[in-house]
């Protein structure tokens, strides 16, 4: 894809754009089957039988397994998608946000509590913010 | 004539619609968000529109990956609350304003923008976590919205969204649309969304509230200038999900003080303002602006 | 880069797709129909594209009044043939090209046209018939396409349809978008639909063949003024289903000779014209343009 | 609505805009249930019966049950919607739209031939063209 991709400076992000779209087509369908509650029983009831039903890439299969938002999101999920497993487990917004950073739960909420993450230093690649890869995964755990 | 007489600006954190459907907007968390509205509820009450215009996005809800509009209108008699995953909010239906709707829809088709009609949809929280933000609790049943609302909703879920400035000038055709409507109806738009979040990553939690605080000043002040931000601005500076902001646009470009694309009469009066962090991952910004 | 090398103008009346597919081509009725297209057969296979950009409009099947995109591209990877009612199409599957199109698309947005991404639809005569003209017969099963075609519905159902304008600043748009493809590839852009009909009412059939080769003339000659017509000079002159032709305009659009909306370099070559009344209610119109 | 309307005044002809649509849009989702055989096979086993299933007016159904395209069209139907009815009883497009004049079938199918309508005196409602009120229905039958 030969399009300006400014976006792929920014650290620890990824943009749901076509690329991506195209490589987690089934991985997001299959969260929006999760929509419907009684989807959501089969899934709980037999996860891997339920996603088999897909045509996910294993490794996709895996990583909702293993409910590993960040690898799910390089296999093509989106949040929005992806949310729909963390509902359907109960999980919040900011359960499943702080899930992606290696913070403990509490660590994640006292974070927010504080004022959020700070820009300073998280704004491209090769600063020095908490967010920056050689600085992951954070949290104290 | 019909009028657009006020816009109202506000996020739509889904945690807020969690928060109020589990009686918790009393907890210490919770309150400061909770009182940044009061007045605003007032406000609603002794400035009651006869439709609401409202600019949302839906996230992964009523449009999965098989199709994406970027600009999609309701045109439907009413539309209900989505199950997400956790069961549909327990608020009432969303009674559409048909008629209305596809006036706009025509009249903006007209002036180049390439809409989507939609006649069937279910709404998430992008539209009903403004709607309880203002009206406060409604009962699902016996209760009941005060007015038809039209969904707007605008594609920020793949990449590309519209540009900001495609946002602003949509704004200006559909006031445009609304005020060649035959019938006297007092319209709000509302723009929703925002502020700085991201909920993704090792950038997770993001927050940039000097940022947010100057897009608004922008906003209200130089609206044209505040278009021509580009999205990578936003991505980073206000975070991945930051996007949705550009959905404030077009209520401020519904504002009648912009005319062809630039400020050409007074700024519109603040009614109110306010901004708290955090509401879960996200920043909350809020305004209403009225018509100088 | 990749380049638009032609652009193929044509009717896709449902008909012709029911005689293909019945083996009626060498009937009296249709014999002349048929014959306009043979040169355009030989041609396409001395100058084949590698990907079809099919301009078209859905008939009432992918989209029912649940959803009506202004403009819908097609981003998938493949679009069965529908059963619009009498059983699909004995053709192939038509093959999409998702990379190119989710390319067109980003670019095409970001230059503000408001499309839908669709990845998943059914596609209809308006797409097969123009196919089968130009590429004949193909097996089902065991045949396929020549190339890979990316579907591009426009809404002519429901009033109002994009304007002629509106269409031929798209064309423009989609010929930058294709101009900053990385890859080397041959593109033709088709418009089809069209020309003169009307199916409906009292004023069924009707045919305006001086109009039809008018509006021909000008669409090669001047097509400004030509996407400059209003819908009602459609309707009037050339039948409620008329409207069709604004979608020759994109395809027109897309030729190198227009600049900034207007006419800036040599008129294309005019490859191929043929004109015939009647196929079933409708005139066919058939075109083929190469840059000069 | 009080949108310009500059379609009204071309004789025998309905333009299917947001009115139109609204008023239809029963009538029109039943002709699209149409595009799967199951539902044709049932359809024409018992069309009242299927036709009950859908919130559609008694008079829209009794346009359908009575095969009338310009009443279907006058409750609101469009033709590529009603082309589904059609397409169930095997008839052509061509067959669909000569109905609607009142001509016969081969008259219609001459009349094509031939050229088709002429444009003359069928462009405003009020001029002597052959499509227009004063002259319905058309045909020698
Ligand atoms: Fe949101
Ligand atoms: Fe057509």
């Amino acid at each position: 894809m030969p399009l300006d991709k400014p976006y792929l400076d920014v650290p620890g992000t990824i943009i749901f754009d076509a690329e991506q779209s195209r490589k987690g087509y089934w991985l997001n369908q299959f969260c929006m089957s999760l929509m419907q509650a009684a989807n959501r029983a089969r899934f709980k009831a037999d996860e891997r039988a339920y996603l088999d039903q897909w045509p996910m890439t294993e490794e996709q299969k895996q990583a909702v397994l293993a409910r590993d938002l960040n690898w799910c999101m390089r296999t093509g999920g989106n949040i929005y998608f992806l949310a729909k497993i963390g509902a359907t487990d109960g999980k919040s917004f900011q359960q499943m946000a702080g899930s992606m950073t290696g913070m403990s739960e509490q660590e994640y909420r006292d974070m927010m509590i504080k004022g959020g993450r700070s820009i300073q230093g998280n704004r491209y690649l090769g600063e020095d913010g908490d967010a920056q890869p050689q600085r992951q995964p954070q949290g104290k755990r | 004539m019909a009028k657009i007489t006020a816009s109202v600006y506000t996020s739509h954190v889904p945690a807020i619609g969690v928060a109020i459907d589990q009686k918790k907007t009393q907890e210490d968390y919770w309150k400061p968000v909770f009182a940044g509205y009061d007045c605003s509820k007032q406000w609603l009450q002794e400035n009651p529109p006869d439709v609401i215009f409202l600019v949302y996005n839906d996230h992964a809800t009523a449009f999965s990956l098989d199709l994406i509009p970027t600009f999609a209108i309701g045109t439907g008699a009413q539309f209900r609350p989505a199950d997400e995953g956790w069961g549909p909010r327990p608020v009432p239906v969303v009674k559409g304003h048909p008629e209305l709707a596809a006036h706009i829809a025509q009249s903006v088709i007209q002036q180049d923008f390439d809409l989507t009609l939609v006649n069937k949809m279910e709404v998430d929280h992008g539209l009903t976590v403004p709607l309880s933000l203002l009206c406060g609790e409604r009962d699902p049943l016996q209760g009941a919205w005060p007015c038809p609302v039209i969904p707007f909703a605008v594609n920020v879920v793949q990449y590309p969204a519209p540009s900001g400035r495609r946002c602003f000038a949509l704004g200006q055709a559909i006031r445009k649309a609304v005020e060649s409507y035959d019938e006297h109806l007092n319209v709000h738009i509302w723009g929703t969304g925002g502020m700085s979040h991201q909920l993704q990553g090792a950038r997770a939690g993001l927050i940039n509230r000097e940022w947010d605080k100057a897009w608004l000043d922008q906003m209200i002040a130089d609206p044209a200038a505040c278009a021509a931000r580009p999205h990578i601005d936003y991505v980073r500076e206000a975070g991945s999900e930051g996007i949705e902001l550009v959905m404030w646009l077009i209520a401020r470009g519904a504002m009648p003080d912009i005319v062809d694309g630039k400020v050409q009469g007074p700024a519109p009066v603040v009614k109110h303002r306010f901004y708290h962090v955090p509401a879960s991952n996200t920043a909350v910004g809020h305004l209403i602006l009225e018509p100088a």
